[in-house]
């Protein structure tokens, strides 16, 4: 029998957007009710993984006008303008909030909190909590959100479809993996904030549950994927794990060399400037993937590398500022950073593309929304810089949440019975997936998107390689079809899990090449070999990548402009 | 592939079809600098699909995958194989009911974080337009390591009172409250300390330490549950003498 | 019963405490001469002759001490024998076993101060 | 095999809806490995109590005149109260060093407005107190001084 539950806003997710959101809507409203739904419990989401910092103007030399100059000529001006505006004047307001709810941000002597350098900012703005930030903000807002009996957390219970009815989201169909059965959580508001989609590349700092979860769902029902192609490589990730080396090492002043001891973002011209090791980072990783090719990167067992040399910091500051860098680094490197320089290459880091939706987190879709890594409201653009992520989740989770509530007042009840069939058919799906038959299996099919991924979409692209990941990737879903699941249990079955999140993989990994191959110039994180410069006549828009019938149509949605003019990105 | 081979005892347990948890034994072959939850990977992708375990980050940082190693509890993202001989048993945490494998029921702690009301406390909620609250360094630095909990959970299966008396809080949920007492910003030590006086008692630890032993993040739980007795206990005695006084 | 023990409970962890602070560095002396220093006859039995044993007992200091360590080992050890029942499986009935061994401690304690007011 | 837990251990309010395995104990416990101390631990919880009131023995003794503590005197010579002392100043001393090292990092940040000493200092204190006090009882019992 479908059980059947009923809220008013339902949040997908349980990391630092969706608990923003849900903290958002029941302050707004103290009678909503709010589901948090998330795959696993909200303190193992991926924002805990975040070490850096968070961005906000805090500093009298600091201002607005600074922090969304940077921002925009980060995205290389793909980013819109009015949404910019107001990231940068909500930023301190959420960072504020976040210190009242007890998040231990470090501290200068007077007590007010201390901010640090970041790549691609004019100014120290990185609010920071030693080298761990993305663990402190997730934790602190889980524990926050305990405090509200409105939020009502249905744990480790996988979304695998929106439930659609009248032109407009009505719920979700969950599988509760502990119990293996399926169940209709019924609301008039859905809130997208399942993060983003790393897992699809083979090199990458994300954890195992970014999978692109909320991407698939809205791409299903419909919505559109905005600026997909751009996929952030951070410089500095150990080889072999892909474990992130935070660029706060970079900010309290680390050094890049290659196997010459050679601080090449210095001595050598690859458009950073003066800020050398604290350039963006697209522009970063590009540097180090040239001096790797160009023969001056070390071999190891995981493929070339080049140095990050904290030494010259000192045993003092690196356990003050960066002690988990140290741990990260002895622990999965074997190597002791105050003594010797740390391997790192450029590793996928972040997706700046996402659901498309409007500066609210609303999409195209009445009543669907998202927040944080899985939408593109378009703050990031062509390439995110470090530290506003987080932030980011922050500023948008909390309209998101605002927005959603406001949208549910004028929402009458779903009609439980079109909803149920919905559910019911999925659930039959589901069930239909457990111990199947097939000739292929779950594992092959992974590593050989991942690799596709990698040689199509990575630093560096060119149309062939794009055409041959596009065309691989259509190959591997008609494989898929044919999968063989060995675990036919109900009881917390992971391999189904797994099978759900390669088919939500698979599916965002279509819509990336598909938009990667559509983009004909280079900007911000999409470099291309055949089309080096940027072209703003031609391609001074988002995609936006369509699901239809004949399979994947991408087309123009114009950007914000207004503030800041476009300019060529010289640092 | 690297030669060097282990073999692998892993607890299994499906509720619809084991009475009781079972051991299987996997041959796995392993990389010099592999940690145990490579193996776990390994085994699940190549050799049986059926296991099932909690991985996510593979970085020690989001505390999803604690397990008993030989044993001991252990958070297998962080430990190296290296650390072991040709025979690894891994078993689901010890002190929790088991739901399937290497998964075990965490609601029971969900429990008991809510009910030390680990969040800041204050009489007047302060405004934004305030600014954030002044801390110096070192009123941060006198909480800031009990606020490094994982909530992995291996300090629970160490815990000889958790073992043995259900309602006892535990040590990172005691942990995590004395965190809140400790801030500067936080006026809750009051409520908190009547709840350490409550039911789940701080003063069921007897000490074994165990709990800090294990303790990936060197949170030092017993250090943190056995300063909550002494908390507890002044305010306890401060309350014959001036009721109900606000933290000043 | 069990609400009882939890409101008394901050009372009795500090006797437990001082039983095993004070406990411990009052008796290490006393159990060096008195169980084995005179018994074994590396100290003179003089030094434990009645008239010299009970002028040391009776100035103020030597009561206060000679109570010290009869007393308040008995509260860490109640406190530590509940502790073992309970590590043994002993939480259902650690209601009793608790009361028993924390009238034992207090009895004992009553005692003593009698015991060291008449010297 | 593991010993089982108490059934009821980590148990959620509403448990979930699929049956569980009972919670098991970790392997070494109760006797083995690093549980073996923790229980010696708790056992000299015994062995403090009857010291505690074999002393108050000896002081009733004292306190019933010269006979009475002769006859004590006696006994204690007894080769079981020797043994017994043996292994009470043995429990002391385990106790002691045991509780020594958790009295220092359980010592709150700050105790109204002062804040304790850092923990070695603590350590040290505990140690000069512990044999200072002692060797002042032993050296006055054994008739050194007065």
């Amino acid at each position: 029998m479908l059980e059947v539950i009923r809220h008013d806003i339902i949040i997908v997710g349980g990391g630092a957007a969706g608990l923003r959101a849900a903290i958002a809507a029941v302050e707004a409203d103290p009678d909503v009710s709010v589901a948090m739904v998330s795959k696993v419990y909200p303190m193992r989401s991926h924002t805990v993984s975040a070490e850096g910092g968070a961005a906000a103007v805090a500093r009298s030399d600091d201002n607005l006008e600074m922090h969304g100059f940077d921002t925009v000529k980060g995205s290389d001006f793909l980013g819109d303008q009015d949404v910019i505006q107001f990231f940068v004047e909500e930023a301190p307001k959420e960072l504020t909030l976040l210190e009242h709810w007890g998040c231990p941000w470090s501290r200068n002597e007077d007590g007010t909190v201390a901010t640090r350098a970041f790549g691609g900012m004019s100014t120290k703005r990185t609010w920071y909590a030693a080298d761990k930030v993305g663990f402190h903000m997730l934790h602190t807002l889980f524990q926050h959100s305990m405090r509200f009996d409105r939020i009502v957390r249905y744990d480790e219970q996988f979304v695998t479809k929106l439930v659609v009815d009248g032109g407009a989201v009505r719920g979700v169909a969950a599988l509760d993996v502990r119990e293996g059965a399926v169940r209709l959580i019924l609301g008039r508001a859905v809130i997208l904030a399942t993060g983003g989609a790393g897992k699809i590349f083979p090199f990458t700092t994300n954890g195992n549950i970014k999978t692109g979860d909320g991407m698939a769902l809205a791409y299903r029902e419909g919505v559109p994927l905005k600026d997909m192609e751009f996929v952030q490589y951070h410089p500095t990730g150990l080889p072999g794990t892909g474990i992130l080396i935070t660029e706060a090492t970079r900010g309290e002043g680390g050094y890049v060399k290659n196997n010459e001891d050679e601080r090449f973002l210095v001595t050598r011209d690859y458009g950073v400037g003066t800020k050398a090791e604290l350039g963006p980072r697209d522009m970063i990783s590009r540097a180090i993937v040239q001096e790797i090719e160009a023969g001056r990167g070390f071999e190891g067992p995981y493929g070339a590398y080049v140095h990050l040399d904290l030494t010259h910091l000192g045993e003092a500051k690196i356990d003050e500022r960066l002690p988990m860098v140290r741990e990260l680094a002895k622990l999965y490197a074997g190597v002791d950073p105050v003594h010797e320089a740390i391997p790192i290459r450029p590793v996928v880091h972040y997706m700046m593309g996402g659901v498309d939706t409007d500066i609210d987190g609303a999409t195209t879709l009445p009543g669907l929304y998202a927040a944080g890594e899985v939408a593109c409201v378009s703050l990031n653009g062509a390439n995110r810089l470090g530290s506003n992520s987080l932030t980011e989740c922050l500023v948008f989770g909390a309209r998101a949440g605002r927005h959603a509530v406001g949208f549910a007042k004028g929402v009458h009840a779903a009609n439980e019975n079109a909803c149920r069939g919905q559910a019911e058919e999925e659930a039959a799906r589901i069930a239909s997936l457990r111990g199947k038959k097939g000739a292929e299996k779950l594992a092959p099919i992974r590593e050989e998107m991942r690799s596709t991924m990698e040689s199509g979409c990575g630093v560096y692209r060119e149309q062939a390689s794009m055409d041959e990941t596009v065309r691989a990737l259509a190959e591997l879903r008609r494989r898929f079809e044919d999968v063989s699941l060995e675990d036919a249990s109900v009881v917390f079955n992971t391999e189904l899990v797994t099978a759900l999140e390669l088919d939500n993989m698979l599916e965002v990994a279509e819509t990336l090449a598909v938009s990667a191959a559509h983009r004909k110039e280079s900007r911000g994180a999409h470099t291309r070999k055949d089309h080096v410069a940027r072209d703003d006549q031609n391609y001074l828009y988002h995609t936006l990548c369509h699901r239809d019938p004949t399979g994947h149509r991408v087309d123009k949605k114009a950007v914000t402009l207004g503030t800041w003019e476009p300019e060529e990105r010289k640092y | 592939m690297s030669d060097q081979k282990k073999t692998f005892v892993v607890t299994r347990f499906d509720p619809d079809k084991d009475d009781a948890p079972r051991q299987d034994t996997y041959e796995v072959p392993v990389e010099p600098q592999w940690k145990v939850l490579d193996a776990l990977n390994y085994i699940k992708d190549e050799i049986d699909g059926t296991l099932s375990h909690r991985w996510s980050c593979r970085m020690a940082v989001c505390g999803s995958c604690g397990m008993m190693v030989n044993g001991v509890p252990s958070l297998t993202c962080k430990d190296p194989l290296s650390n072991y001989g040709d025979r690894v048993e891994v078993a689901p945490l010890a002190n929790f009911p088991v739901v399937r494998d290497l998964v075990v029921e965490l609601d029971g702690f969900m429990n008991k974080l809510e009910s030390v009301k680990p969040w800041v406390l204050t009489a007047k909620q302060r405004a934004v337009e305030e600014g954030t609250y002044r801390q110096s360094p070192a009123e941060l630095e006198q909480f800031r390591h009990f606020s490094m909990c994982i909530n992995c959970m291996l300090c629970y299966s160490a815990c000889p009172v958790v073992a043995n008396e259900p309602e006892f809080l535990g040590p990172a949920a005691i942990a995590l409250g004395h965190r809140y007492n400790l801030d500067s910003r936080d006026e809750g030590n009051r409520e908190r300390n009547e709840i350490f006086r409550g039911e789940g008692t701080v003063f069921s630890c007897s000490y074994a330490n165990e709990c800090s032993e294990v303790c990936p993040k060197h949170v030092d739980p017993a250090a943190a549950v056995n300063q909550a007795k002494f908390g507890a206990v002044i305010d306890w005695a401060t309350s014959f003498v001036v009721p109900r006084r606000e933290k000043e | 019963m069990k609400q009882l023990l939890l409101r008394i409970e901050p009372m009795i962890w500090l006797l437990f405490g001082q039983g095993i602070l004070l406990g411990t560095i009052l008796l290490t002396g006393w159990l060096l001469v008195v169980g084995l220093g005179v018994p074994l006859g590396i100290v003179p039995a003089e030094a434990l002759s009645y008239e010299r044993a009970h002028a040391l007992g009776s100035n103020v200091v030597g009561r206060l001490v000679l109570l010290g360590l009869c007393a308040l080992p008995l509260w860490k050890g109640a406190h530590h024998m509940r502790s073992l029942s309970i590590d043994f499986g002993g939480a259902s009935r650690d209601a009793l076993v608790a009361t028993v061994l924390y009238a034992i401690a207090a009895a004992g304690s009553a005692v003593a101060v009698i015991a060291v007011v008449r010297l | 095999m593991a010993r089982a837990a108490h059934p009821e251990a980590m148990k959620p309010r509403t448990p979930g809806r699929t049956r569980t395995a009972p919670p098991l104990m970790p392997d070494e416990f109760p006797t083995r490995g690093r549980y073996l101390p923790y229980v010696l631990f708790d056992a000299t919880g015994l062995v403090y109590m009857l010291v505690g009131l074999a002393a108050l023995r000896v002081v009733w003794d004292l306190g019933s005149g010269p006979e009475a503590w002769g006859v004590v005197q006696e006994q204690l010579r007894h080769p079981l109260y020797v043994a017994f002392h043996g292994i009470s100043l043995v429990s002391v001393i385990f106790v002691g060093v045991r509780f020594f090292r958790l009295f220092p990092k359980a010592q709150p940040p700050k105790i109204g407005p002062i804040a304790p000493p850092p923990e070695p200092v603590i350590t040290a204190m505990l140690y000069a107190t512990w044999i200072g006090v002692a060797g002042v009882m032993t050296v006055i019992l054994a008739g050194g001084i007065f």
